[in-house]
């Protein structure tokens, strides 16, 4: 697609439309219930600290992956509400086998990165299976099977986890030393670091990209996601297409907790942090699938999460208020999404008519 | 509207599912219970039919079938509600405000209400602006847990006995039942006849000590047969799902209908949340949906967008969460006898009626595997027993979904005057 | 044809329709402009226009489904204003669309009685009526029918139904016999005498002149969306109308000298595709040669589709051989097929040959993505697929701004030109092109035209599927036509009539030669 | 206790200790193990005249978020920070790391994750308690079958439900003792549905006295034992006194674990210029757990708890954890 300055204005007027339109509901909630307006607004914008920015940017890498894997199958109009449950099912295996420390230092991340991709696609294929052998909805068996992997891996974590002197947690075992990694230093005078993982956060992001606008499958997978039934008169086999793709977003799926869990965690354990594939959705609904814009909305998400502290300790409000300017964001933002691709398509139905007008005036209604 | 998959979409008609005969529910409910008979007296496991697990079953059907029946307004108006999820969390923190300011009966308006709400904004994003169903019902859910969880930090956190997550103690929904049946019933359900206990296990479980809401929720699944199928009113939400343009061009004003029954079903789904605010607890608490928004959506579905289905798909799952909730391992581990079973049966069906040599031999290969999975083991891990209702749901849904049809126009998006 | 209805509209009382200067815009269109006549009661009048000359724009307009921007609506005499469907129905206007507006998933009684429900609600008095109404109109329609179970002769009998049972008395009919052979064409104007004859004013929508001179009391003639005259048939030709309607000569497909030769480059062989209870296909055999058109005429919905579904590699039959040059493809992919040179014009090209919200270079490589200038070892050259697209658009002259905007904003003639460029672009062997001019403009129409028959001189082997039976006599070398999934019948198109056609699609004529 | 602070001293002024906790989701209000940790916290706020902080953690975080908060506090001016919760293990050790200044606790954790010299690792004794009530339950069944609910299977409750049953059996060896975890995620903790229906399950089938170690969902345990006219016990605080009124008399004894005890402990030794750290353990010697007798219920067999009571404190006997 050529560069042009209405297109970039179209493409820019949605996001902007529904923070305003998030600011402005935020605002008239809080004013409703009786917090604090003026505080609260000070509080969130405030800059955050070196520390909490660098955490910003760490929550930002693991949503930005588990984002990617939800856009994997929106692009293909399949709605993987499973993220979440490959996501732990993964990450529990890759910490077993990671655990066990088999390999030497990188060689164990990268192994544990081939077991979290192989079981997150496993068990999203399961779902692409059901659907192109059964017809069964992947929006319902994603559904049954986040619930199925959060009682496999309890169940596995019980047999296999072993539970430290004095604690009363339970965790696989802890990566060797060699295996950690310890982070990047990119933000000045932050005692923390950027996870190292930010780099497969980045490769993850310039493959997708490429495969779905370089590639002829990622042609495929657009031309399914855009009419499947001009995508199968086109050769693709839609059903291999849905395996695929939901193996892919699956495997990507797997992904997600590698950041943290090479650069922070080092085990899996009952501290392990749930709901990240609906997190997800919201941010690949709000980057609109594409490999910035999800990075700008993984951002914005987890900046407003570690805002939610300070909205406690500063204005006193219920973090929950975070939620609420999410959600709305998000409802906003795919309604004005709606709004402008209707406006850009008649605007280009009138050029294109105007144009050929000009062209060819014997053409215009008389 | 999500992938359809396949290739066949241009031409194969779909034969629509033949109306089952109204006296096949009672046969079916009898087969049953003769089935449940067997299996305790072979096993000796109790509670596999006792009273107690089919009026526990009856009430964890109950939140799933509002929520089931929101789905099923929505759907059948040709909208996807995906979020019934946060409808339903709406609704809790609805029974609970009502109910602390105005007491129990205002408690399941609140509920209705905030749900409704819910669904006023599915049906602004879905039928106004045209938004995806699946992406408004997950931004909805998002939405939704935000909301509820900050006005119950503003609104129960000061309260005395309530706090940021959780209200304080609801007043209670006066309870009902047929008086004295209950005790005669039990005497016979103690006798441990065959079928003939099981029997009155099931009057004892329907007719005493239900809750008014569980009354209201049985109503309300049947006025729903009679309100979509039997009134013009029903007709016409029922011709927004099956093809709207030509609702269009008979005067009806599709939006309104959509408007009318995606609000219902965020209503019902609110009722739903109320319920397990108000009956299944006696609070708000934050998280309390537990995903049954989610479950009442898939029983709506194989319970193919029909009241009777949702009430069999939503009972489904309340039994086999009362029986893990109840029995846990040994009380599923029966269970499995009776699932071992019924593959063989299906794939003696498979390879004799529909020469489906390979389906049938694998169902026959994994029925005895898991007789004798039963046979050499007495307990399941409870990990596995608390996702059983999902499994169960998903080997349904995998052998019954060619079977089911939803309405025609579900989940497309309709704006007037383009369809022509 | 029959008897035709000569007698003067009578002039009794104030029109039943009349419309005076309606003007009607969309984003860069102006479907109608000072749109004015006036519809007599009792009559039959037609209103004849080509293809998107704006008649079902301002059939809509008047049944309140779209909004006049300009001009009035009198309805017996009294000036109306059409919000929706409804206000339409209370003034008795009643409206049979170019596309069935049926829910399939509902029984005949619950489509009919759908937004009616006060007249007799919706039960046993309902199906009483109704079964009423299909006796004295000999519309032969069981009220407790699915619709889903039900043909398109059948569906339109139900459409009217829906309209009568309304108590419509004014009924607008746009194309009705677009998807009806002649015989049920005949037995739908028997109806429509019948609802004359019972003072009920017809408005008939057609671009079959010969019907509508058969039928039609008047006859008002729009021309890109402005009302060019209302004449008596018996005025007038069928030549002179079609003047009027387009402005100049009508276009007519004529068969150029043959250029058959004698090499088979599609051969099908007793191909067999089994349906939902019977057999969709049967036993389908036919040849066709290096520079042979093929056409296949056949009322929609006898396995036509199906047979462009199993040549194309989407479905796999179920029995029999389909050879390429010689070669067995009948459990090749499409993919494969396209590959092997076999090029497509899908019947339905929003939904099987473009995506919409693409551009047109996108489009372009669409079905080709395999091949160059699409792609290369997996990765798109993107380059070269727009330059070819501009040569494409170049040379087959679509008419657009340029090659990046999105294809759905291009008029339909446009959108099937880049179609047919992208096909031809790959050189095929074999095009399998099912409706190629449907909802295209006469221009383009006969530009399209002037494509195959350069194609066919190449030696290419068409297969054509048309329901304009014009089209295929003056397109192909040979006709064959489908009945229920079999070949019932060979035509030399030089020699067949539409009548004879039309006989051997319903079954009722055994001459097949 | 706390006179000899000097606290009123200070509540002009107030001190310069500021205490402050970070509480799970949840936090301040759940009735049961939250709360008891802030009623030390308003306890110290009160007698010792300290300044108080607190904050929550949100849904489904990572150990990184609740460190950041943790530093937040820190920046916030808090001298001594409360981790709440086993969950907190991981970030208390790293912000102890980060902060040497600064002063903290954790509650239920006392492995290396959190081990710092300025960390107290304040844990109880959880496995005595139940013992106590466990023999309780014995004593008071007439059936011979008692029942265990657990909200969640992890070892932190699996403590609990271990002391249940060896105190169970110590009274009574033969005794039937059914067991239920009700979830696999906290959801255990907080849908009083699950609760009740286990509940009722196990009254049906014989049980007549319930412990339950199921946060919120110990709500519907009270309600199936109200229903059913049978006997339930409490975990935590002294639930005959907190739990909704209705169904306080069902309710025979509670397992109370004393966190009130020792945040407040902590707090004080701070104000008191020693600063705790290190392992804090609170069993029942030193009164960290106990069971309650409010209502009277189980008036009658205090003789021969107290007898236990004593033979663990002597070390006679060893209750298990798992
Ligand atoms: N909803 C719409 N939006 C934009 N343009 C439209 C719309 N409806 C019709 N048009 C345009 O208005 C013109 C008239 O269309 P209309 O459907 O009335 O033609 P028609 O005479 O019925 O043609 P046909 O014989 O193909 O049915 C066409 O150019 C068409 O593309
Ligand atoms: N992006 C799009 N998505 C869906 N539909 C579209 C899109 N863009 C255009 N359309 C539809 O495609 C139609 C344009 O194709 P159509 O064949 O009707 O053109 P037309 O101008 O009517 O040509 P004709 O003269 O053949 O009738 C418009 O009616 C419009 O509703
Ligand atoms: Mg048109
Ligand atoms: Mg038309």
């Amino acid at each position: 697609m050529k560069f042009s300055p209405r297109r970039l204005g179209l493409t820019l007027a949605a996001p902007l439309l529904a923070v305003v339109v998030a600011f402005v509901i935020t605002s008239l909630v809080l004013v409703a219930v009786g917090d604090p307006v003026g505080q609260v607004w000070s509080t969130l914008l405030s800059e955050p600290r070196p520390r909490t920015l660098v955490n910003i940017i760490n929550s930002g890498i693991t949503y930005y992956i588990a984002a990617v894997a939800v856009a994997i199958g929106f692009k293909m109009k399949l709605f993987n509400i499973g993220v979440d449950g490959q996501y732990r099912i993964a990450a529990f295996a890759a910490a077993l086998v990671a655990g066990q420390g088999w390999l030497p230092g990188v060689l164990n991340i990268v192994l544990a990165m081939v077991v979290a991709m192989f079981v997150g696609g496993f068990w999203a294929g399961i779902a692409g299976w059901l659907k192109v052998t059964r017809g069964v909805s992947e929006v319902i068996s994603t559904i049954m099977l986040n619930t199925i992997s959060a009682g496999l891996v309890g169940w596995g974590l019980r047999s296999w986890g072993t539970r430290a002197e004095g604690s009363n947690t339970r965790n696989t075992q802890e990566i060797p030393e060699s295996s950690q990694l310890e982070g990047l230093p990119l933000i000045a005078d932050a005692p923390n670091r950027v996870y190292t993982l930010l780099v497969l956060a980045i490769v993850v992001g310039i493959v997708y990209w490429f495969v779905i606008n370089r590639t002829r499958f990622g042609f495929d997978v657009r031309a399914t996601g855009e009419s499947e039934t001009a995508a199968v008169a086109s050769g693709v086999k839609v059903p291999r297409m849905v395996l695929i793709a939901m193996i892919a977003s699956g495997a990507v799926a797997g992904l997600i907790s590698m950041p943290s869990f090479f650069g922070a965690d080092h085990s899996y354990g009952l501290n392990f942090q749930e709901g990240v594939g609906f997190i997800g959705i919201g941010i690949a609904l709000l980057g609109r699938n594409h490999p910035v814009g999800i990075a700008f909305a993984a951002l914005l998400w987890s900046w407003l999460e570690k805002a939610s502290d300070g909205l406690q300790l500063q204005a006193g409000v219920s973090p929950a208020l975070v939620y609420i300017i999410q959600g709305v964001i998000l409802l906003a933002v795919v309604i004005a999404y709606e709004v402008v691709a209707r406006f850009e398509r008649r605007l280009e139905q009138k050029q294109v008519t105007r144009q050929l007008d000009t062209a060819t005036p014997e053409g215009a209604a008389a | 509207m999500s992938l359809s998959v396949g290739t066949e979409i241009e031409t194969a008609p779909q034969r629509p599912a033949r109306r089952v005969p109204f006296w096949a529910w009672p046969l079916a409910l009898a087969a049953l219970l003769v089935v449940l008979s067997v299996i305790r007296v072979v096993t000796g496991q109790s509670d596999i039919a006792s009273s107690g697990t089919l009026g526990a079953a009856l009430a964890w059907a109950m939140p799933l079938a509002l929520a089931g029946l929101g789905g099923l307004w929505s759907e059948r108006a040709g909208v996807i509600n995906i979020g019934l999820e946060g409808m339903m969390i709406l609704g809790t923190w609805g029974a609970a405000f009502g109910a602390i300011h105005g007491g129990p009966w205002m408690g399941v308006l609140g509920a209705i209400l905030c749900g409704a709400v819910g669904g006023l904004v599915h049906a602004l994003a879905t039928v106004t602006f045209g938004v995806d169903h699946i992406v408004s019902g997950v931004a909805l859910n998002i939405v939704a847990l935000g909301v509820a969880s900050y006005l119950a930090a503003r609104f129960f956190g000061e309260l005395e006995g309530g706090s940021d997550v959780q209200s304080p103690p609801l007043p209670s929904l006066p309870r009902v039942g047929i008086p004295g049946l209950g005790d005669a019933l039990g005497s016979v359900e103690d006798k441990g006849w065959f079928f003939v206990s099981e029997l009155a296990a099931l009057l004892r479980a329907a007719t005493t000590d239900l809750s008014i809401l569980t009354v209201i929720a049985l109503a309300l699944i049947a006025g729903t047969w009679w309100l979509l199928w039997r009134t013009p009113f029903g007709l016409r939400v029922r011709s927004c799902g099956e093809s709207p343009v030509a609702a269009e061009t008979l005067g009806i004003n599709v939006y309104v209908y959509k408007y009318i029954a995606v609000t219902a079903s965020g209503g019902l789904a609110g009722l739903g949340g109320g319920f397990l605010a108000m009956v299944a607890s006696n609070a708000y608490r934050e998280d309390q949906t537990g995903g049954r928004g989610y479950i009442g959506l898939a029983a709506m579905i194989f319970g193919n967008w029909r009241p009777g289905g949702v009430l069999m798909g939503s009972g489904l799952f309340g039994y086999m969460d009362a029986l893990q909730l109840r029995g846990g391992g040994s009380a599923l581990h029966a269970m499995l006898l009776f699932i071992g079973v019924l593959l063989v049966a299906i794939g003696l069906w498979q390879i004799l009626r529909r020469q489906a040599h390979v389906q049938g031999t694998v169902a026959i290969v994994v029925g005895i595997a898991v007789v004798v999975l039963w046979l050499i083991s007495d307990s399941i891990p409870g990990e596995i027993t608390r996702f059983a209702p999902h499994l169960t749901t998903l080997l349904v849904l995998a052998f019954a979904s060619q079977r089911l049809r939803m309405p025609a126009a579900n989940g497309k998006v309709y704006r007037r005057g383009e369809g022509h | 044809m029959s008897t035709t209805v000569t007698e003067p509209p009578s002039a009794a009382g104030p029109p039943a329709v009349e419309v005076e200067g309606i003007t009607k815009r969309f984003p860069g269109v102006i479907a109608n402009q000072d749109v004015t006549f006036a519809v007599t009661r009792g009559t039959v009048h037609a209103i004849v226009g080509e293809n998107g000359a704006g008649k079902s724009t301002l059939m809509k307009m008047l049944y309140g489904v779209q909004r006049p921007d300009e001009g009035t609506i009198r309805i017996n005499g009294e000036t109306v204003s059409l919000h929706s469907p409804a206000d339409a129905i209370k003034h008795g206007i009643g409206m049979v669309f170019q596309h069935f507006m049926l829910a399939d998933n509902l029984t005949v009684a619950e489509n009919v009685v759908l937004g009616a429900e006060k007249l007799h609600g919706i039960g046993a008095a309902a199906r009483a009526e109704i079964t009423r109404i299909s006796d004295e109109y000999g519309l032969d329609i069981d009220p407790r029918d699915l619709v889903a179970d039900l043909g398109v002769g059948a569906r339109q009998r139900v459409e009217i139904l829906k309209v009568l049972y309304r108590g419509a008395r004014t009924i607008i009919l746009d194309e009705p016999t677009a998807v009806l052979v002649p015989q049920e064409v005949e037995e739908l104007f028997g109806n429509l005498r019948e609802l004359k004859r019972e003072g009920i004013t017809v408005l008939f929508i057609s671009h079959k002149l010969d019907e509508v001179l058969s039928v039609a009391d008047r006859v008002t003639v729009i021309r890109r969306g402005t009302t060019v005259d209302t004449v008596l048939p018996q005025d007038v030709t069928a030549r002179q109308l079609a003047e009027l309607m387009v402005g100049t000569e009508l276009p007519t497909p004529e068969t150029e000298e043959s250029t058959v030769t004698d090499r088979v480059v599609l051969s099908v062989d007793g191909v067999t595709l089994a349906g939902a209870g019977r057999n969709v296909l049967e036993d389908v055999t036919l040849d066709i040669r290096a520079g042979e058109v093929v056409g296949i005429a056949g009322v929609e919905g006898n396995g036509q589709a199906e047979l462009v579904e199993v040549l194309m590699g989407m479905r796999e039959p179920a029995a029999g051989r389909i050879a390429l040059e010689g070669t067995d493809i009948s459990d090749w992919d499409v993919r494969r097929i396209r590959e092997a040179g076999v090029g497509y014009i899908p019947e339905d090209r929003h939904r099987q040959g473009l995506l919409l919200d693409a551009p047109l270079w996108e489009n372009r490589m669409l079905g080709h993505q395999t091949q160059q200038p699409a792609s290369r070892r997996g990765l798109l050259t993107q380059a070269a697929a727009r330059a070819d697209t501009e040569r494409i658009v170049r040379e087959y002259d679509v008419r657009t701004p340029g090659i990046d905007v999105t294809v759905g904003s291009l008029s339909g003639g446009n959108q099937q030109k880049l179609i047919i460029g992208r096909e031809m672009s790959h050189a095929p062997k074999v095009l399998i092109a099912s409706h190629p001019t449907r909802g295209v403009d006469v221009g383009a129409q006969a530009a399209i035209w002037d494509l195959i028959r350069e194609a066919r001189r190449e030696g290419l082997a068409v297969l054509l599927i048309s329901a304009d039976l014009e089209e295929l006599i003056g397109l192909s070398d040979t006709i064959r036509v489908i009945l229920r999934g079999r070949i019932t019948g060979e035509f030399d198109p030089d020699v067949v009539t539409s009548q004879e056609l039309g006989s051997a699609m319903t079954g009722a004529g055994k001459d097949a030669s | 206790g706390g006179s000899d602070s000097g606290g009123d001293a200070t509540s002009g002024e107030g001190s310069d200790i500021k205490a402050c906790l970070a509480y799970d989701v949840g936090g301040r209000g759940d009735q049961s193990f939250n709360d008891s940790a802030a009623r030390g916290l308003d306890q110290a706020k009160e007698e010792l005249g300290v300044q108080i902080e607190e904050v929550e953690a949100s849904q489904g975080e990572n150990d990184a978020a609740r460190e950041d908060r943790l530093n937040q506090l820190v920046d916030a001016g808090c001298t001594n920070i409360v981790g709440v919760g086993f969950i907190y293990a991981k970030a208390i050790g790293a912000a102890a790391k980060d902060n040497p200044e600064t002063s903290f606790a954790i509650v239920d954790d006392a492995s290396a994750d959190s081990k710092a010299d300025n960390v107290a690792q304040l844990v109880f004794a959880e496995n005595e308690g139940s013992f106590l009530v466990g023999a309780a339950a014995a004593l008071k069944s007439k059936s011979g079958k008692v029942g265990f609910i657990g909200g969640m299977d992890v070892p932190l409750i699996n403590k609990f439900d271990a002391g249940f049953a060896a105190g169970a059996k110590a009274v009574d060896p033969k005794i039937q003792i059914q067991t239920k975890y009700l979830a696999e995620d906290g959801s255990g903790f907080a849908d009083p549905a699950k609760g009740k229906t286990a509940a009722e399950g196990m009254y049906d089938k014989g049980a007549d006295v319930i412990y339950h170690a199921a946060g919120g969902s110990g709500a519907g345990v009270f309600e199936a034992a109200k229903a059913n006219n049978k006997m339930a016990i409490g975990v935590d605080s002294d639930q005959a006194k907190t739990a909704e009124k209705d169904v306080q008399d069902v309710i025979i004894t509670s397992m109370v674990k004393n966190v009130n005890v020792a945040v407040f402990d902590y707090i004080k030794a701070s104000v008191d210029g020693e600063q705790m750290s290190g392992l804090q353990e609170f069993d029942l010697k030193s009164g960290g757990v106990s069971y309650t007798t409010t209502g009277g219920k189980i008036d009658d067999i205090t003789d021969q708890l107290d007898d236990y009571k004593q033979q663990i404190i002597d070390g006679k006997i060893t209750v298990p954890t798992k």
